[in-house]
């Protein structure tokens, strides 16, 4: 039942969980156009649990809400959700996670807004590649074509630990490296955790890296962290001297994925090396105006959002792999945070 | 060996041991059918750890059991009462939570069938509860919350569940440690309608009197060792008391010729804040004196002096030590004007099963074992610990070991120890001899005289007659929650205690 | 005799009473959730109440019923069991990875058609297989259940990962999902199931010799060996119920969802225990039923409903569950205080 | 007299089986950390067992210690405390916010210079603050600690992003850094605060009557209560310790990550009574040492610190873990058995 009386938009916000950093802010951006917009924002987090998303939907389909903006817990459920959304003729943007391509075909009322999780994993092989390029003799076993990689990962089965990963490990082969793990291992994004890998780690492998690889910043941090305190730095006795000129004072290039104001403010310090910035407002931005103008114009077909145009021709990254729906995927950018650029990042 | 179709049990060379504890040593115990056979024995004699031998708690070490001259050898309790043994425990083992007819059929219920489902047919679980009951003149309902009876109405239960097993053995062990005398008199007739039956019935006692009117046979165990059968009517009290502690013992209570001082503790107008509980008494006790707390079972006494010592909330009431009026709101209130507590319920409010002896001893005195910084003065407390356990006798192979790990009276006397050593001025104990054997009481009976010749003051509740009447310099009388009188020694007798507990309104 | 007769009038007295306060008791819980629904009613003008409201609800609740049921029993049995919500994610990725349909290029037995059956047969199968080790390592192992059921909690999670590569398991067979996600009528599968179980369950406690072996465990294991029943036995069969209601409650949680990844179920023990405990199961075990698992399991639904429904921030969300919780099971406990 | 010498004969035999018994028993957990040393030593030819590693095992487990420490406590006197990874990320966070360099933009209260004491102060404050509500809830609530505390688990989950507003808390200054990072010639801060701490309780457990009156509780709490000891108090008094515990492992927690965010902390409780209990603390109550809460948090230490050195698949990783949590309580249990 729409509620009588109120000539009110309202747009129905199912976020995946506002514990991580990306979605709280992704959900931060949602209210504030909402509140300028004066849209009826409903709001809900479902804590990682898409069966709690799937209930959210319901209670809000319940309450009359048709239009959606959904950061999804995963992609294999988004049709269904489509599916729900669909049978009261509403409609809905997807950002972050990528809806699949059954999800997109429901009907012209679904969209992507996103840059997909894989994204962040791509750009950190191009950091590093440039990185490698300019420092062939920061490769540890003097081979410069393989790299010996830690990787710290994310809650293992998590999609954003899943695609980022993957896509490093594929950036850096497709550069044309052999990657070589030295050591990997879940610290469930959680900073303390990755310290105490790291820790353990530099007993067993000092010397025999030349780079920590982490799924998001928080760990990079907990890394950085363990670097410092066991002085694998450029110089023991000055943990502050960037001795070689490689832009970190580590002795190996630590990169993270979000540009969290503490990671880029590690990174003024030379700690941190890089990391990539989601685009938190660019995303929610881009999925709000969508389901906005479904809302008010009842269809956003072919429109731009937040400058983005859709797509016009297929790319090789899921969903934008099928021409039918190739007209609802917008691209928001990802970008690399750098030692160059860290500074139109700091807040 | 040949089996003799004489006994319908014979347990044979029973041995059994514990970390340190050869708790059975070589017994053999015959039981004819249809007969009372009597277990007697001092405190760790071995007659608990034998009955659960039997009753497949415990697994023997050595040894046979024959029951109806078939060999048996029970693995669970489950086993022993399908071939016809039954059990009352020395502990209570009731569920407080269910109901009283799902206490007594217990893993036995009556079943219907309803298809190929079995249900419990409840309606006739009531009705054969309610016959049971009024067989065995009990007053109260099947439904009942176990619970919410009093510590001598569910073991009426016990004793109810143990008789409806239609079991050709019942072993009793400790029956009638909290029953009042009419009552003990109910189970007599039912064991005596049991024997006739052509039951066997084991039946475990430290109560002399009881043994006399009730066995056929009596043997006597001491050190975990079988002393000897004899036959009830070759028998006397002094003979048997011989049998037990291995010596002669002429006087059952020793004299208690103190003479009461001034009033130390007077309580006046105590009336507690449950509704149907004790009102208005008001008791003073001397210094020196011993008074006795009588009453019939569910009189209140346990209420009354729970409230002096701080563990229950009155309504109305002023208590005053030496004339001084204070008031107690806790037990540790209590201890600090120098009272004492020896509970009932020596399992649920007594002992700190897996703690050492020289802990559950010493736990309320510690205040008083300290060295200058604070500090815990661990000598001490293992000297004074000890020297009352031994005093004693408390039976254990080490005072580091557990509690738990000893018999039902050691650990009573462990309690007992562990309230002397707070040196109290006044010391309240809640049938301080339940389960304790002849000797240990009498050794207990001593200390309480020692006390009181020292100038303290002793309160004792006691729901035997004997020991109210031996030990007591007045008895102070309970019924329903009123104190209906208060007996000087010379008419402290069985009759004028009976009048009293009984007088209703 | 004068006893007898006062007796008598005693029990009469406390008969009465008990029963009033036996009533007021069982109610509770009761209470509770009719407050909450209530104040749910008054705060959002009735507009929360519909039917598809309730029907939401059942549907929400339905996996966590399941779960809260199994460890209730537990519970009840003075157990407890933290691996729920990893076994229930184990056997929702088991389950769903046979249910996967074969022409899907992505599944773990691409191109093999499993009967529908199948899943439902293996996921219970291994729920039950972990309730079994539960209760064998808590019963003839002599672990307590908090750090045995730890223990597995943390295999269960490892195998749950090994078994999906960490990936997801999705594109299942609709007949499949139809198992949770159809309806009769106004009436979803889901809720006709978790009816039945209550009253199957209901039945077993109430009315059979299993449940009454059940309450005297809980309520003093001593005395329920000694009236002769297998104590351990019993215990490894209340743990394998457990698991296998656990079983039914991830094959669910796979159909509904139409897929499984290792983060299904996680945290699921926290829920299902706090329901069974607002329902009125006693941690100190012999107390509850299941009529008070199934309130309690509604009574925790109802708050994240509301909560949802009115848009409460989840960084509060999570600030008035804690309340309210708390709360409930104080009331609930008043009741057994003097038991303390 | 017969009886006498037969029974001080008796007691003599006795006394030697009960001491290597007892010596034994004691040593379970011990034994179980040696085993474990060794192998690990064996399977990585002596590498991992450097002073390196020893310090750097050290410093990853003192922050846990401190929470295995007040959760040991808390479990002697028969509670359980769940809130223990909410409450230490609380802490941390709250800590964290007040150490931030005053010139970082970010810093939750920008251009304010706090003395670096205030966040230890108000950290620990915080911690013991919780403490104190899970006592007052067990204690005088009479809620089942389960409940309780995760009620109050629930309630600081949410504090913490209500306050951080789910961002991360760093940049924080070098000095309050120093407090977990710095160290004493080989010797790091943190273990010193870990054994100072452990000598402290030590000395409370055994050599006071408040040890004595947890013990007590612990075993029996009725007859604690006959026996003078204010019972509730004394829950409320190990809460509020477990409490302060939890706080100086938070301030550390932040101090040697130098950030804290709502991550920081989660699931810590499960490893901390995981280590209480691997350490011989029963779950029964009034059992087990403060010597065997450190043991007991050095061995799964060591667990986690060889499968990391020696890079096992972190798949295989929980299964290892969940298997040696339950073959060491096993083994620990042995000893507890005729007791259940
Ligand atoms: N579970 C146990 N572990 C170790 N020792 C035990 C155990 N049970 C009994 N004992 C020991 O076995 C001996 C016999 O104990 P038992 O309980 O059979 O004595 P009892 O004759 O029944 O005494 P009481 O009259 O006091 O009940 C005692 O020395 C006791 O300490
Ligand atoms: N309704 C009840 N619920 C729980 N316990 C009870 C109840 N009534 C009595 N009791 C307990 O049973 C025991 C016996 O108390 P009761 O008042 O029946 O007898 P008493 O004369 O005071 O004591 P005694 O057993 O020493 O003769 C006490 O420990 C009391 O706490
Ligand atoms: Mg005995
Ligand atoms: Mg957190």
């Amino acid at each position: 039942q729409q509620e009588a009386g109120s000539e009110k938009v309202t747009i129905g916000a199912l976020i995946r969980n506002t514990d991580e950093q990306f979605v709280a802010d992704y959900a931060e951006n949602l209210k504030k156009l909402a509140a300028e917009r004066g849209v009826d924002l409903k709001l809900l987090d479902s804590r990682s649990d898409q069966a709690m998303q799937l209930d959210q939907l319901n209670v809000l389909l319940t309450q009359g809400v048709k239009h959606f903006v959904i950061v999804p817990n995963v992609t294999e459920a988004t049709e269904d959700m489509a599916k729900k959304i669909d049978a009261v003729g509403g409609g809905a943007a997807f950002s972050n996670i990528q809806p699949s391509v059954e999800a997109l075909k429901v009907s012209p009322n679904f969209y992507l807004a996103s840059s997909p999780e894989s994204v962040a994993g791509q750009i950190q092989a191009q950091i590093l590649d440039e990185y490698f390029q300019a420092h062939p003799e920061k490769m540890a076993n003097g081979d410069p074509n393989a790299i010996d990689a830690i990787f710290l990962y994310g809650q293992l089965g998590h999609p954003a630990q899943v695609f980022r990963s993957e896509a490093a490990v594929k950036g850096l082969k497709d550069a044309g490296y052999t990657v070589n793990i030295v050591a990997e291992d879940t610290a469930n994004w959680k900073p303390d955790e990755a310290q105490a890998k790291m820790d353990t780690w530099l007993a067993a492998y000092s010397g025999k890296f030349d780079v920590v690889i982490a799924n998001n910043d928080g760990m990079a941090l907990g890394a950085v962290e363990s670097l410092l305190t066991n002085k694998y730095t450029d110089d023991p006795s000055d943990p502050t001297k960037d001795v070689d000129g490689d832009g970190t004072v580590l002795r190996v290039p630590v990169i993270g994925v979000d540009a969290t104001g503490v990671a880029v403010k590690s990174m003024s310090e030379k700690k941190l090396f890089a990391t990539v910035l989601q685009d938190a407002v660019g995303q929610s931005t881009t999925a709000f105006e969508l389901a906005y103008m479904m809302a008010t114009e009842g269809s956003a077909t072919g429109k731009d959002a937040w400058g983005i145009s859709p797509l016009t021709e297929v790319t090789g990254e899921s969903p934008a792999t099928d021409a039918a729906i190739v007209g609802q995927c917008y691209l928001v950018p990802f970008a690399a945070v750098t030692m160059d650029n860290y500074k139109e990042f700091m807040q | 060996m040949a089996q003799d179709q004489n006994y319908i049990l014979e347990m044979c060379n029973i041995t059994k041991k514990f970390p340190g504890v050869l708790a059975l040593d070589d017994v053999t115990l015959r039981v004819r059918p249809g007969t009372v056979h009597s277990l007697m024995g001092e405190n760790g004699a071995g007659k608990s750890t034998m009955m659960k031998c039997l009753f497949g708690i415990y697994q023997e070490d050595g040894g046979e059991i024959f029951v109806n001259g078939k060999k048996e050898n029970f693995s669970s309790a489950k086993h022993a009462l399908e071939t016809g043994v039954s059990m009352i425990h020395q502990e209570l083992s009731i569920v407080p939570e269910r109901s009283v007819m799902e206490n007594i059929w217990l893993g036995r219920e009556p079943g219907k069938k309803l298809g190929p489902v079995q249900f419990v047919d409840h309606k006739k679980m009531f009705k054969d509860t309610e016959t049971l009951l009024k067989n065995l003149e009990m007053e109260f309902s099947p439904n009942d919350r176990m619970g919410s009876l009093s510590i001598s109405h569910q073991q009426a239960c016990e004793i109810a569940k143990a008789v409806s097993c239609d079991a050709s053995i019942v072993v009793m062990d400790e029956p009638t440690s909290s029953l009042t005398e009419t009552e003990v008199n109910h189970l007599f007739k039912i064991i005596n309608s049991l024997r006739d039956k052509g039951v066997a019935i084991i039946y475990i006692s430290h109560k002399m009197s009881e043994i006399f009117q009730i066995s056929d046979d009596v043997s006597v165990m001491r050190d975990g060792k079988l002393i000897a059968t004899k036959k009830a009517s070759e028998l006397d009290e002094d003979k048997l008391i011989k049998l037990m502690v291995g010596r002669d013992m002429t006087n059952r209570f020793p004299p208690v010729d103190s003479i009461p001082a001034e009033v130390c503790l007077s309580a006046k107008n105590y009336t507690s804040d449950v509704e149907r509980s004790f009102k208005d008494i008001s008791l003073d006790l001397r210094k020196g004196e011993i008074l006795g707390l009588g009453g019939l079972v569910g009189a209140q006494r346990t209420e009354f002096v729970e409230s002096i010592f701080g563990l229950r909330k009155i309504k109305t009431g002023t208590l005053s030590i030496n004339g001084k009026e204070i008031r107690i709101k806790s037990p540790e209130d209590a201890i600090n004007a120098g009272i004492g507590l020896i509970t009932e319920d020596r399992r649920g409010s007594g002992i700190f099963p897996l703690l050492s002896i020289i802990d559950n001893t010493s736990i309320p005195s510690l205040k008083g074992c300290r060295k200058k910084v604070g500090f815990l003065d661990h000598k001490k407390i293992f000297n004074t610990a000890t020297g009352i356990n031994k005093k004693l006798r408390t039976k254990t192979p080490t005072f580091h070991t557990p509690i738990q790990n000893l018999s039902g009276g050691n650990q009573q006397k462990v309690i007992v120890s562990r309230w002397l050593m707070t040196l109290p001025e006044i010391l309240i104990m809640d049938e301080p001899t339940r389960g304790i054997d002849v000797g240990a009481k009498y050794e207990i009976y001593t200390i309480m005289s020692e006390l009181v010749n020292a100038g303290k003051a002793i309160i004792m509740v006691s729901s035997e007659m004997p020991e109210l009447i031996g030990m007591s310099h007045r008895v102070a009388v309970l019924c329903n929650g009123n104190l209906t009188g208060v007996l000087e020694k010379n008419d402290i007798n069985s009759e004028n205690i009976m009048r009293l507990a009984t007088q209703f309104e | 005799m004068d006893t007898k007769i006062s007796a008598v009038a005693d029990k009469k007295g406390i008969v009465t009473l008990k029963t009033i306060q036996h009533t007021l008791g069982k109610h509770t819980n009761l209470v509770t959730l009719v407050v909450l629904i209530v104040a749910l009613g008054i705060m959002t003008g009735g507009r929360a109440l519909q039917i598809s409201s309730l029907q939401n609800l059942m549907v929400a609740e339905a996996v966590r019923a399941f779960a809260a049921l199994g460890v209730g029993l537990i519970i009840i049995n003075r157990g407890i069991d933290l691996s729920i919500g990893q076994v229930v994610g184990l056997v929702a990725c088991v389950s769903a990875s046979l249910a996967q349909t074969s022409d899907y290029a992505g599944a773990l037995y691409p191109g093999t058609v499993f009967p529908v059956f199948l899943p439902i047969i293996v996921g219970i199968a291994v729920g039950t297989l972990f309730g079994i080790i539960n209760g064998l390592l808590v019963a003839y192992g002599n672990l307590p259940p908090f750090i045995a059921t730890l223990g597995t909690m943390s295999i269960a999670a490892g195998l749950q990962l090994i078994y999906t590569r960490a990936s997801t398991i999705g594109s299942l067979k609709n007949e499949y999902k139809h198992i949770a996600q159809g309806s009769l009528g106004p009436l979803p599968y889901l809720m006709i199931y978790v009816l039945a179980a209550v009253l199957i369950l209901w039945i077993m406690m109430t009315q059979t010799r299993q449940g009454k072996a059940f309450y005297a465990i809980g309520g003093n294991p001593q005395a329920a060996r000694v009236s002769g029943i297998n104590v351990k036995l019993n215990l490894l069969k209340v743990y394998a119920l457990g698991g296998f209601l656990y079983g039914i409650s991830g094959v669910l949680l796979s159909s509904r969802l139409g897929l499984a990844n290792p983060l299904t179920g996680d945290g699921m023990e926290l829920d299902a225990i706090a329901a069974a405990t607002v329902g009125g199961i006693s941690h100190s075990g012999g107390i509850g039923t299941i009529g008070g698992i199934f309130i309690g399991v509604f009574t925790l639904g109802i708050i994240t409903f509301g909560m949802t429904y009115m848009g409460v921030d989840s960084y509060y969300q999570l600030l008035v569950k804690g309340m309210i919780i708390i709360v409930a099971v104080y009331f609930d406990m008043k009741r057994h205080a003097k038991r303390a």
